[in-house]
């Protein structure tokens, strides 16, 4: 079902993450192909964050492979992974609350000032970056009476909002997004589900995490299901009913990876 | 859409048409309206307090400990806190005095190794921090005993006397409109602008105010924190070391019981002036107006003839009094 | 009341391992004062073959870290005990169960209260010493009008307050007297004497007499003077005899101090120890260790020795 | 479902099967091995530190900061600080002291009256901590000014000795299995005990937790926020009270100069124990290991004959290690 | 559209609440009727939650009017609300982080354990407590491989769950979800929906605020639409279309409250 002649661009073998004697991790798999949207769905406590935490830097997973590009890779930190061009909208909102929505768009590669203001003195250049957040934000057309607030003071959907804008405007190979519509009302949900359309038609692999079964179905070419820390199958949303894939997903069925058919699963 | 709340940390908007609203919203608009009560009361109440000589001998009185409440600004602002900053003063400013009194060293050489003598301690409290982690307040509060006794076993106890000149040049004055104002005054009130811009107009100073904000968040918006934090205290530690020079050029001596108090003391500036203890919010020129208020109630006090007794009593209430008009002019704005 | 004798856990008579030891608990680690006493100490401790503990107070006026370190140092089973009390009353209590486990104590530098709490005292006589410098100083200003400044110590520490009492009296004047126009604390440190005195001089510019506790806030005071320009008319006294003070004197900073033994009190309180434990013979009553004026201006009627004397029997 | 991966202020569960598990992952770990260590370590290296009397001796002298602790312990537990603890309990001292020298009082009702009045000035920083609210920090350094003067005013600087019996019937002894013990120090360990007992075991404890956890948090679960911090207050003053009764007791006299660095001597006990600066995370009886921790160090360095300046110095390293090893044990748990 | 002839259990009328010059309800009325599920929808920043903590105490309006049962209350804080029946799940997860599960299900309502222990030594049940959490739990069916750990270490949904299993567990008068299901799992949040139907059996009403729009047209009994800090209208969902609501939250339609009928509105 998986195979493909491609290189996969993400790839994980057999992820282990131990917290004490929770498994979060339990040997999971993954892979992310060329240009895809690949959704990752699970039920809460699945390992869904801590697999795409450990695909970013975020976690330092206590074994297993991960390769981008069909290479080994160990990414230290979140720093590296974005450096290889992976943006990831983490599910505890990576926002400082103190700071203002452009401050935080533009946090870690802050504008300078052209000139000697900017070399020498490295003045930022607040303006520009307020005109460019600005943007992306109508962007994603979520209602913001004024841009220069602390994002703390935001609704916790806005404040969604300006993460996705963020790795949205910053990706170059991959975007990760943990569960980023959950906060976000209908139209905003369906500003993100267009933004993913357009990574995807720059060319980008997307990596989405959702427990909305709509969206999912609406725009993943590939489902993969994670379940008990592992993962349990990858799909097609038109080879499955969205009921089946529930089934799967809490185990009530169970997906034969070899012909794609479902059997009645140990729950 | 890019109307002007202000946030804490936001950078002055140059010609933005809601100047007026911003100043008001601005928090260190409390620890103003605090030292201007206190300067009113004050000139009402006593007749030398209202003079330039008066108000230069405040800024020289406050600059030691509002200089060292530059470096706690910086690491108050991350969220931590340092209780050794004036132990380590107290070390850079013996180290430079002994090191130019022996005549073993020129004078600027020896005033260059005592501020990096400094930024070293401030290095080292930040691998400590950073190592484990280590709680800011456990490592900073170990440093202070062990820099104290290196102090002490360094100079054997000895103030350093008889120092060349470049030492005490800092305490040399200038003329200002009559009112004759010390180099090291003005040091001081440069530093602190130095700051203001670095934390307000440069990358780095966003990245200060995210890592005070959450470090996880700072770490996965790819911030090195790490480093970051290692380089706020070491640059809090060289502030330090500038603060030694103030301190040996004011007092004209390398004393190895400086600072004792000082760590307390700016801290309470740095409170004083706005700047939240849980880190990410505040202003470093709120920590002048802060250094500054205490300043202003001593001398003034002390100007009224209060006896010391009282004025410890009287200063405890007004530090109170103090922040009670900080928060309530921020609630009346929100 | 009192907590009997065990409470502090080994006897102290059987040190055990031979040598002797003996305890000296200074009220800071960071006055030289204290610094030279110690070494004084570690001295004769050498010369006669005894061991030295040390240890000290967190700051002037520190009881509790005092009552620790006599409690420490009887387990540790010293012989004698060597003070400078912190708080006069406060320590009364643990030197009594210390004397009561077979520890002799001596106070060095400052009295208890009762003096007998102790077995003997090896100090200066601070009223004395202040009454020197009032002496001095009246004898100076030679009738003319004067206006004081006292740069104290802290509230409730005993030595401070002899001093100022004594020097007051020596001036002949009494405590409130409108002569006196500023009074300030400097914990006896350098930055804050320099402080207090920028502050009396804006309160009163015509200040001519300031009375200091000891040398550190002196040389505060002048150097607050000498930025106004004022340190050629003003007389400072002051009380210590260290040498970074007698030469301030010397080169008339200063204009007289009252200078202090440090090294002889210690001296003399560990070959009390060790007289004590060869012999069993414990010293007692008060030792007055001195308490010299110096200065190069004498003044008639005050007898001083000159900074040639101070600086040859200076500390520090 | 229901295993058992404790958290910091989970109760015990008796006859759990996880016994040793809870052990091993229990905060005070750290602690407790930072002090095993310190104690092997001492003695091996003095003859004189392994004897009952002189464990004794280590608890009689930690037992005033200690008590201090117990109610800092409460404070930072709700995310707050006490630089005042020191203060009040000095000022209630003197309060039990001269009312019952002067003989004006029965003794039994002098104490009273002076823990009455730390609980009183506990109360106002309560009051003060939540009226606007201050941040804890401010209010209690104000107060720690405020109290020391009224102190000093009301002591007239003077010691108050001579004190009737029941002040210093705490310094009395017992003897346990040869060992003579003081009440003193089994009032302290009750008072851990009961604290613990009251963290642990009671919805006041939980509250307390949820409080340091978040204020909001707390407050939007409906726990009466406000009533709860002034309580919290409160209740410290009042140890602070029985603190001051240990040091009557212990010294045998009223002193107003007491008490003047307990303030972060407490601190460094409650964060030592491995409690959270930023509240709702930590155990009262850590508090009581890390008060031990520097006990121990402080008595066995004297015991080794170290000068005190080297004291100082090797404590200062001492206390990074301790909270070192806490935090190497804690993440080798996680 | 809103009339009945019954007393509504919750009403608010013209309710104003600003921050600095944001003004997040700008005259907004509100009514729930005895026994019945109230969705309430609109855009981020509608102003959703800050109406339902102006009606559960937990922000005071700046001026309005709320009433209960037809009488007129001023809730002075959350536990206010809370003495009289009124329990909520707030946005942000009210859940004390340190704490375990059973704590925070109790938090405020502790157990105490019978006869003497209890009475006079205050002594926890925290056996009863564990137990009675543990039914609650699952009940809600959530995941959980521990009851005794803290909360903080558990996943979003789970911690969620917490939350809206104590508001269930604890509500006599009227249950306020706040966005209950947004970091919950298909399943979980199946199990959410059944629980405000049972709560619903119950004979209280519900408040439900979500932006899963399948989720509101399968449970709610009517549906109060939020905009731009006001109510623009209160619908019935077997009236209306899906689409039609989505256009009324975004300002696409204008609701006739006359009529009940839609007309084409300014954006
Ligand atoms: N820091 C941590 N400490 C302890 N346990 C943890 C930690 N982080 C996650 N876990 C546990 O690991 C398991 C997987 O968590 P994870 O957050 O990856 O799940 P998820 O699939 O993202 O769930 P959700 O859909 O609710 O977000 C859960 O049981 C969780 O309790
Ligand atoms: N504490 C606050 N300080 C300043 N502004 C605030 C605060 N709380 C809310 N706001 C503002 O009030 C408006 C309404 O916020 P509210 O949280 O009620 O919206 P919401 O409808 O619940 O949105 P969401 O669906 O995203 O949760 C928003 O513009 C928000 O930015
Ligand atoms: O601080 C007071 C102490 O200072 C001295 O004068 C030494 O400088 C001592 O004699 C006195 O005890
Ligand atoms: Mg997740
Ligand atoms: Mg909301």
């Amino acid at each position: 079902m998986t195979d493909a002649p491609v290189t996969p661009v993400l790839q994980a073998r057999r992820l282990v993450k131990r917290y004490g004697h929770v498994t979060a991790l339990d040997g999971a798999d993954f892979d992310l192909l060329p240009g895809e949207v690949l959704a990752v769905i699970g039920d809460n406590g699945a390992g869904k964050s801590s697999l795409i935490k450990a695909l970013t830097g975020a976690l330092q997973p206590d074994s297993g492979e991960i390769l981008l590009d069909g290479e080994p890779v160990r990414f230290r930190d979140p720093l590296h992974a974005r450096e290889h061009g992976i943006e990831t909208v983490y599910q505890d909102l990576a926002v400082a609350a103190s700071l203002d929505i452009a401050s935080n768009m533009f946090l870690g590669r802050e504008v300078r000032r052209p000139g000697l203001l900017g070399k020498v003195f490295r003045l930022l250049d607040h303006k520009r970056m307020r005109e460019e957040s600005a943007r992306h934000m109508a962007e994603l057309k979520i209602g913001l009476r004024s841009l220069t607030q602390p994002v703390e003071s935001l609704s916790g959907g806005q404040r969604q909002g300006v993460a996705v804008a963020r790795a949205v405007a910053w990706a170059r190979h991959v975007v990760v997004m943990d569960e980023p519509t959950a906060a976000l009302g209908v139209k905003e949900s369906g500003q993100v589900l267009d933004m993913i359309r357009r990574v995807r038609e720059r060319g980008l692999p997307v990596i989405l995490i959702s427990h909305n079964m709509p969206h999912v179905f609406e725009i993943a070419d590939r489902i993969h299901i994670q379940r008990l820390g592992r993962r349990v199958g990858v799909i097609k949303p038109g080879d499955h009913e969205m009921a089946e894939v529930v089934a799967i997903m809490t185990g009530a069925l169970q997906l034969d990876q070899g012909t794609g058919s479902t059997v009645a699963g140990r729950s | 859409m890019t109307s002007a709340l202000s946030t804490p940390p936001a950078p002055a908007r140059t010609g933005a048409p809601s100047a007026a609203r911003r100043l008001l919203t601005t928090p260190t608009m409390g620890p103003l309206v605090a030292l201007l009560l206190a300067c009113a009361f004050f000139s009402l109440n006593t007749d030398q307090f209202l003079t330039g000589g008066n108000f230069s001998l405040v800024i020289q009185q406050v600059m030691v400990v509002g200089t060292l409440a530059i470096g706690q600004t910086l690491i108050i602002l991350t969220a931590g806190i340092d209780l050794a900053n004036g132990a380590i003063m107290a070390f850079g400013g013996i180290v430079m005095a002994k090191l130019a009194a022996d005549g073993a060293v020129p004078p600027l050489l020896a005033i260059a190794l005592g501020i990096l003598v400094c930024a070293a301690f401030g290095a080292l409290n930040g691998l400590l921090v950073t190592s484990i982690p280590l709680p800011p307040f456990i490592v900073t509060l170990g440093m202070l005993n062990v820099v104290f006794a290196l102090t002490h076993i360094y100079s054997a106890d000895q103030t350093v006397a008889n120092l060349p000149a470049p030492l005490t040049a800092l305490g040399e004055t200038f003329a200002i409109g009559g009112t004759l104002v010390t180099y090291g005054s003005l040091l001081t009130i440069l530093l602190f602008l130095l700051f203001a811009y670095l934390l307000g107009q440069t990358a780095w100073g966003r990245h200060v105010y995210a890592l005070g904000n959450s470090s996880e968040v700072a770490r996965l918006t790819g911030i090195r924190t790490r480093r970051l934090t290692v380089g706020v205290y070491t640059t809090a530690g060289l502030v330090y070391g500038i603060a030694a020079l103030l301190l040996v050029s004011r007092t004209g001596v390398g004393d190895p019981q400086a600072g004792q108090t000082d760590n307390l003391d700016s801290i309470t500036a740095v409170v004083l002036g706005g700047t939240s203890l849980f880190g990410g919010r505040g202003l470093v020129l709120g920590t002048l107006l802060g250094a500054l208020i205490v300043g202003v109630f001593r001398n003034g006090l002390q100007l009224m003839g209060v006896s010391s007794i009282y004025q410890t009593l009287i200063t405890g209430v007004l530090v109170i009094l103090a922040v009670t008009v900080d928060q309530l002019s921020r609630r009346r704005i929100r | 009341g009192g907590g009997g004798t065990g409470a502090s856990g080994p006897s102290a008579a059987g040190g055990g391992s031979g040598q002797v030891k003996v305890g000296l608990i200074t009220k800071t680690e960071t006055n030289p004062f204290f610094v030279k006493m110690k070494e004084g100490a570690e001295a004769a401790a050498k010369a006669s073959g005894v061991e030295l503990l040390t240890a000290a107070g967190k700051f002037d006026g520190d009881n509790a870290g005092q009552v620790t370190a006599v409690e420490n140092m009887v387990a540790a089973g010293v012989k004698g005990i060597l003070i400078t009390p912190s708080d006069s009353k406060a320590i009364v209590p643990a030197l009594r169960k210390a004397r009561s486990a077979g520890v002799m104590v001596i106070a060095l530098d400052s009295p208890t209260e009762p003096q007998d709490a102790t077995d003997a005292l090896f100090a200066t006589d601070n009223l004395k010493a202040g009454e020197l410098i009032g002496q001095y100083a009246k004898a100076a200003m030679a009738g003319k009008p004067t206006k004081i400044a006292t740069l104290d110590l802290a509230p409730g520490v005993a030595v401070g307050k002899l001093r100022h009492d004594g020097f007051l009296k020596g001036y002949g004047i009494a405590e409130g007297d409108p002569s006196i126009v500023c009074s300030q604390d400097t914990g006896g440190d350098q930055a804050k004497g320099q402080t207090a005195m920028e502050n009396c001089l804006q309160k009163a510019p015509d200040i001519n007499v300031v009375y200091t506790i000891n040398e550190p806030a002196a040389l505060g005071a002048y150097t607050a003077l000498k930025a106004k320009g004022r340190e050629k008319d003003v007389l400072i006294v002051s009380v210590d005899g260290g040498c970074t003070g007698t030469k301030a004197v010397q080169s008339g900073q200063i204009a007289a101090t009252s200078q202090q033994y440090p090294l002889k009190m210690a001296e003399e309180g560990v070959k009390a120890v060790l007289t004590f434990a060869k012999s069993g013979t414990k010293a007692s009553g008060y030792t007055d260790t001195g308490a010299t004026l110096v200065s190069d201006k004498p003044v008639t009627g005050v007898e001083s020795k000159d900074t040639a004397f101070g600086l040859q029997n200076c500390w520090g």
